[in-house]
């Protein structure tokens, strides 16, 4: 049981993790329970809410290289906002692997997508085989949503439904039905793969 | 021959488009940095090849010029 | 306005925060990291009735922006380092003229281009001494998205209520960086019109230093000159004149410090004290959370520094540090007034290059002066 | 008709020379807008730095004298802010041919709302006679000794080219014509250009031999020529980017265009 | 034909987009350099900011990638220092035609012997696609999401009305042209400028409806048209101040002149 | 060559050094009370073979000079409070890429355009800070004509053999003054050129933390970037990289500050001690020949500080008092420092506006201390 | 009559040089301020003082215009 | 008997107080026996030579107002660079008397040029008719060498072969003539006058 969970998608450029990763804070932010705002007391309201914090890495200029997402929920305030070795770690390119492979803890939960990431780390990790599960959706856009459901269903740190309802804030309507699809199967995936993270408010 | 060097090419299609003999074609494989490598499928019908075949220069050239990437070079060129 | 929860970026947030001020023009310049807050505007402004232009340069946008307040827009830009570099001209015409104005500064890691993606706290005595000449400024340095906001508006507030460019020192982590906030309801300060009719009366001399504001198109009349001016505005080479105006301008920050100053302490009653601002005085809060013996002075107002309040709090302390994302800017404050205050141990943890200092590497600087 | 309907008369004398050409600007354009009929207390005046950017101070009306090069930046914002002001902005050749070129081809471009006077006198007065962007090739300043190796820009023709929607030149040798093209421009939309070329006998004209003020108006009329004139020579405006061909400057109603004014554009 | 005679390779692939015009203009410029037999080594590359910005750094030769705008600034220092050094600049839209606008202007005024290639992608790219001093009107960007209030700027023909020796322009849906004109321009003396029209996929193509590098190559060249061809249907240059009478980007060679360059002036 | 005797005004005295220092690349745009160094070089410079040029502002001067300098050159550019805000953004470039040259800012009366023609000393902070990013930065303060014609040389040799841009701070009062002075035969620091061939190994890793300069055109094929970069030159987006680069750039001149830093101490055992640079200092100078209890202590180096001989100077003082022609910059390091020396009474004489403060005033600030 | 206001006139001639009816002399008594203040010698001739003797409008105006000082009145305007 | 001497002319833009002010530091400065610069060990030769510290104001922008230039002269190292209450006061303007008639004391040496100021100080003065002397020479430009001239007369702080030298240096070569005339007509002029001030070198 952690109070806090530190969750880390990585890949290139395009494979919308950003999105992902505002997708699952959002969620996690605003359509869990209670929430709370931090530092400040009138408005802190401790009572089962979680705090949130959710950052991404840019490079300059150059589009289609790597790309980092990262995701931090607690049911302390939050302070430190980065995240050192990540309690989930999602792969999603060779480079990725390359760079964020190795810096995990044993409790790690390494997810890897096959069809983009060559390498494998040498401890546990669980395959989950978002592009091409997207691509047989019919879009690989959605690979993002695949491990987010993947993500979801091992650690249950937020109810599939708060992801729908930022999913609903955050996408173009018309790609929504696909989103919960990709999602849903995602989830499937997930919780076929047998590991899990227990949170203290999943 | 033209090649396209895998490491560079970023699978953009231009020089499908430019090529006015359709030498090049879409490709269908994923580089590994990501991209669809176009395929070099009619070279004999490129006008520089033939140029060279009968020991001209180069009069074409509009894929090597077009190339964003530096990817494509003919083999055959200062033989 | 009603309150909102909302999960924003940090440039968002000052976004909202600007219209919740009031803000009505904003002019701006794309640059990392601050190109989200151009970029949401040019979505938000107008929905409020309020105009967005994209300036050709960090010039020309502040001077728009200066321009704008003329006019009567409450107003505001954004820019980061290299930009924030360019302004620095019109910043002080902004000072000596006593315009109400907001900048905001997203640091990145520099010096010149340096790493425009990544954070830094290297532009904090620029806010302050960036212009040429004496002068003085006010900066506000927010550590989370609800600083964020809440700042803005406390931005536009103390410039529309002193007259006065305030700078507002968020970086390349907070401007990316989403939270869950509030847009509270806070109360906003309005400019003071000036007294229909021509500008005749003395400036500056009513209001502790401050004047109403003349704003034009409405028969005042003024000339605003950032030539050295008399109190009715007329440029004058007067020595005397100057050392009137300058001790107005610099004494109606300086000398309301108690009004302007926003800080936090924290276990004021530790051994040993941390000073931060911005991103590391989360990392501080990390210890001061869990060890008694580590206090947290964080001035949210860095420009004037809080020393009065910090001399309190450092009184008595074993040792202080200073935790910066940069050379050591406010160490230097720190260190003459924590001495003057009897400290002895005062010590920089500095972090240069775009990193965020972790509350581990603060233990090793506590540690390395405790270990001295 | 009084002299001091829209000057600060406690603020006379002014600061500048005997034979300034500012003063004669100054005289034209409060004439003009007189004749125009605008309303002092809604009409604002902007300035950047040097002798004529110090006119906006001589207006009793509201003005913002600025920073070196940056009044139509400034200017905008105002605009922008209280968009039924009318805003006037003074310039000078340095102010807004040289350090604020960028700004003078941008509100162009933008055709942004503003009435721009650029009193043109070929140096930097202000700073005791420099070379500009608008010194003539081979003429002295203090700062060409052995005579300007640089051609000028035709202000007009920039600001035409990119996009200003009203253009005029004249001379102080033009008073009447200046006040009819101020007139005529302050009756129009979007960015309205008028360069004055003027004397500034205490350095340009001294440095080239026309040291009294009268000189330097009399080398002023005889080196413009009109652009109708021009067309009759034969000549295309595009011969006097650098002065050499016809070795005169173009005056006249350069450009005279009805695009979308930035207000329009943006209240579509 | 080697495709790294004059990149480094080492720095490969380059960090630019699929499809990004940038690239084709590398290709084009290195064609056109080797053509003229130039030295790397007496030859040094400068440039601002943004994605054009970066090609100095891929020149395997002595290359100044400077601040945002101020390319032919510096550029102009290093000419004076070492005049015998060819010195190239490369810039983009918003380096030389936004910020830089004046350092621009005056470089063309001056006639400073430099070569400059300006990559117009009609935006900026490396921040993120906002609306830059020769977006079209009424194209969205980040910062248009209404469609652009603005008119663009003619580079070429404000290069032109300043004092540019040499000007010409084409896109990169006309490689052959650029190489071409590059290699004329290497050849001259005074400020030789290069406009090439170069996609911007990712963000000026994504946001109006030609998303792919085809699409926007093909955009293009149906939005251009030669400058003889213009004569032929009667229009002149002129009219394409704001693209709206033709619709279209004028190409070819737009000045070809031989005014006496700055270093030929300081050295008389 | 050759000493000489002349009577020269700072402007022209400047001018002088620069030439005897190498100086033959000058690019300027006019401004208050530096127009005399454009003017001046504009007249001698090609005399020597050295090209002038007036550009279009200040940014695109001190571009040029940078520009120059890599083409070869000793370049150096002069400006007043207004043209170095311009100068900010491209003086951090200078710093980041290691390009020797030097900036001249003849202060005059701020903020804003201010009084142009009144000297004052409000950019000393400016010249530390006033662009963005953590950096470090030299900078020289003459008192005299003499002193304009000395530093500048010192300026140049400072800035070939750290490879970094140093700044003459004269003023207003300086730039026109004239006295007799003896252009010295010093000796003068040149360009160490860079080793044939390609730029291949580490820079910046010789002469503790300075390489030789790979001059343009000589074939050394170098990537010059204000981006953060590697060793051998390349842009990198590595925090290591960039903690690495500002470590050595702010050590190489932070180290060397027993090497850098000018000062001179008059009546070292008096009790109190004056701290004064420029002008001030020659009217404290005034007191000391008159008075035994009253010492100096006037850095010529103002940037970096010179903070051990100051704490040196300052140890067992009764008082220390600092005579500024701001609202106090150099006060804030002499605070710091002097209350570390053990010192307790440490006190500021501010004179506002664009006057000298007269050896009186001095005594009066004394008295008040003393009276206190 | 034109009057001209000793306290602003600063002696340029302009308006000697420019009047076509050479209705001002370059005067002989140096101001307070230093300058040479020009004589109204020949107001008869003045163009705009017979126009207004006629009852019309000014037409000419080309000394009020140029003078740089605003130091040049027709007290007879308006009346 | 004074060590130093502070003398102030003042009077409007274009009288060439400038100039003459830069004759005299320059005169003083290099051509009186030994020279001394000031501040430099190596170069101190205090023998016998003069310190020298020539000053002036500007006004921004106007031309022909108000003009001021300042000479402090001494055996001793010169500091404080500024004149408080001169010993030599030059007025040539009314403006100049305005503003600088009262800056006096007991001891000062107040020249008018009575042509050009219509005040009189309340303590001693002498008129020195420089403008209309300059006239009768041939061109009111020299009036400031005729003030010179009278100046060096009552202070005998440099000899006019020094001011020649000085002239030499500084003045086209065609107007040396007619300057040189009007110096020794003002220093007849001024001998004239009676008063004088007796420096220590003089
Ligand atoms: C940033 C900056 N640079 C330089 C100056 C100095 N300066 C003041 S006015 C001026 C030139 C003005 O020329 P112009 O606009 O032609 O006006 P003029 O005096 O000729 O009427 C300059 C360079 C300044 N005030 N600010
Ligand atoms: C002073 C300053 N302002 C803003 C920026 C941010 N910036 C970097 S590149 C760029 C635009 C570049 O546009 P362009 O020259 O057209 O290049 P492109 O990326 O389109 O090739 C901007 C605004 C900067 N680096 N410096
Ligand atoms: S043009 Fe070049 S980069 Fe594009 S697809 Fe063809 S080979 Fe690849
Ligand atoms: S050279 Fe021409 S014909 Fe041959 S492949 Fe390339 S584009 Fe096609
Ligand atoms: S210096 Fe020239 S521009 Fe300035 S006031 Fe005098 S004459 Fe006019
Ligand atoms: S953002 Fe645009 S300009 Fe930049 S590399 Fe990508 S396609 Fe090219
Ligand atoms: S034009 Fe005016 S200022 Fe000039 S002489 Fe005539 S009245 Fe006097
Ligand atoms: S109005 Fe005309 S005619 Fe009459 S005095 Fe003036 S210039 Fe001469
Ligand atoms: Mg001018
Ligand atoms: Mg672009």
């Amino acid at each position: 049981m952690v109070d806090t969970i530190e969750i880390r998608l990585s890949g290139f450029g395009g494979q919308g993790l950003i999105m992902a990763s505002v997708v699952l804070a959002r969620a996690a932010s605003m359509y869990e329970s209670k929430h709370v705002v931090q530092k400040d007391d009138k408005y802190k309201r401790e009572e089962s809410g979680l705090y949130v914090v959710q950052t991404q890495t840019y490079g300059s200029g150059v589009r289609g290289g790597a790309s980092r997402a990262e995701v931090k929920i607690s049911k302390k305030s939050i302070n430190y906002p980065e995240i050192t070795t990540p309690d989930v770690l999602v792969l999603m390119s060779e480079e990725a692997f390359q760079k964020y492979g190795s810096e995990t803890k044993p409790s790690t939960l390494v997810l890897i997508d096959p069809d983009t990431v060559a390498g494998r780390p040498e401890g546990d990790y669980c395959e989950i085989p978002a592009t091409v599960t997207a691509n047989e959706l019919g879009n690989k856009i959605v690979a993002n949503m695949v491990m987010l459901g993947a993500v979801t269903a091992m650690t249950k740190v937020v109810h599939p439904d708060s992801l729908k309802s930022a999913m609903k804030d955050l996408l173009p309507s018309e790609t929504l039905e696909l989103n919960f699809k990709a999602l849903e199967e995602g989830y499937d995936l997930g919780k076929s793969c047998g590991f899990e993270i227990k949170t203290d408010w999943g | 021959m033209k090649i396209i060097n895998k490491d560079y090419c970023k699978g953009c299609q231009i020089c499908v488009e430019v090529c006015p003999k359709k030498v090049y074609s879409e490709g269908t494989e994923i580089s590994d940095m990501g991209y669809l490598v176009p395929l070099v499928t009619n070279y004999d019908k490129c006008i520089d090849h033939n140029q060279i075949k009968k020991g001209k220069k180069p009069i074409c050239e509009l894929c090597i010029l077009s190339c964003p990437d530096q990817a494509i070079i003919d083999d055959s060129y200062g033989d | 306005m009603p309150e909102e929860e909302v999960f924003l970026q940090g440039n968002e947030a000052v976004v909202e925060g600007a219209l919740r001020a009031g803000c009505r023009f904003y002019a701006g310049y794309p640059i990392c990291p601050s190109t989200g807050i151009l970029e949401t505007m040019v979505m938000r402004l107008p929905e409020v009735g309020g105009t967005v232009i994209q300036m050709e340069d960090e010039i020309s946008s502040i001077a728009a922006v200066i321009g704008a307040a003329w006019g009567g827009a409450k107003a505001m830009t954004a820019t980061s380092g290299p930009g924030f570099s360019l302004m620095q001209e019109n910043l002080g015409y902004a000072v000596i003229t006593e315009t109400p104005c907001v900048i905001v500064d997203a640091q990145r890691s520099g010096p010149s281009t340096g790493q425009p993606t990544l954070p830094s706290h290297g532009d904090i005595m620029q806010a302050r001494w960036g212009t040429h000449g004496s002068h003085s400024i006010i900066a506000l340095a927010p550590s989370n998205v609800q600083e964020c906001y809440d700042l803005t508006i406390e931005a536009f507030n103390l410039s529309e209520k002193y007259r006065t460019p305030v700078v507002l020192l968020s970086d390349g982590e907070l401007a990316h960086m989403r939270e869950r906030i509030v847009l509270k309801d806070l109360p906003i300060v309005n400019r003071e019109e000036f007294p229909k009719g021509p500008v005749t009366f003395p400036l500056g001399e009513e209001l502790g230093g401050v004047s109403p504001f003349p704003t034009f198109g409405r028969g005042h009349r003024t000339h605003v000159t950032g030539l050295t001016h008399t109190i009715v505005g007329y440029p004058s080479e007067s020595i005397e004149v100057q050392t009137k105006l300058l001790t107005r301008l610099i004494g109606k920050i300086s000398d309301n410090r108690k009004d302007i100053c926003k800080y936090e302490v924290h276990n004021p009653k530790a051994e040993h004290l941390i000073v931060a601002y911005g991103i590391p005085a989360r990392s501080a809060m990390e210890l001061v959370t869990e060890r008694a013996d580590i206090g947290l002075f964080q001035p949210l107002t860095i420009w004037p520094f809080p020393s009065k309040a910090f001399r309190r709090a450092a009184e008595g302390k074993k040792s202080v540090l200073v935790v910066e994302m940069n050379e050591g800017h406010i160490f230097r404050e720190v260190e003459r007034h924590a001495c003057r205050a009897g400290v002895e141990e005062i010590e920089l943890c500095s972090k240069l290059g775009g990193g965020i200092p972790a509350p581990e590497e603060m233990l090793d600087c506590i540690s390395a002066m405790e270990g001295e | 008709m009084e002299n001091f309907q829209i000057y600060r008369e406690d603020r006379w004398p002014h600061m500048f020379c005997p034979g300034c050409g500012i003063g004669t600007v100054m005289s034209c354009f409060q004439r003009a807008f007189l004749n125009k009929g605008l309303d002092l207390d809604r009409t604002a005046f902007v300035s950047g730095i040097g002798c004529s950017s110090r006119l906006a101070g001589y207006v009793y009306a509201d003005s913002l004298h600025t920073t070196h090069g940056r009044a139509l930046a400034f200017a905008t914002g105002l605009k922008l802010a209280q968009k039924d002001l009318e805003v006037v902005v003074f310039t000078g050749d340095g102010d807004l041919g040289s350090i604020g070129g960028n700004h003078f081809i941008q509100a162009c471009r933008r055709n942004m709302d503003l009435f721009v006077v650029c009193v043109n006198n070929n140096n930097y007065g202000m700073t005791g006679g420099q070379v500009s962007s608008t010194t003539w090739h081979d003429y002295l300043t203090t700062t060409t000794p052995k005579g300007n190796p640089e051609y000028p820009f035709d202000l007009s023709r920039v600001a035409a080219t990119s996009g200003a929607n009203y253009v005029a030149r004249y001379t102080t040798a033009h008073p009447k014509q200046l006040v009819r093209v101020i007139e005529e421009g302050l009756g129009k939309k979007g960015l309205r250009f008028i360069e004055a070329w003027a004397a500034c006998p205490t350095y340009y004209g001294r440095y080239n031999k026309m040291a009294s003020p009268v000189e330097h108006t009399r080398w002023l009329k005889e080196n413009s020529i009109h652009i109708e004139q021009m067309k009759v020579d034969g000549k295309t405006a595009e011969d006097d980017i650098d002065l050499q061909v016809t070795g005169k400057v173009t005056i006249g109603v350069l450009r005279d265009a009805d695009r979308m004014s930035y207000l329009e554009a943006i209240q579509r």
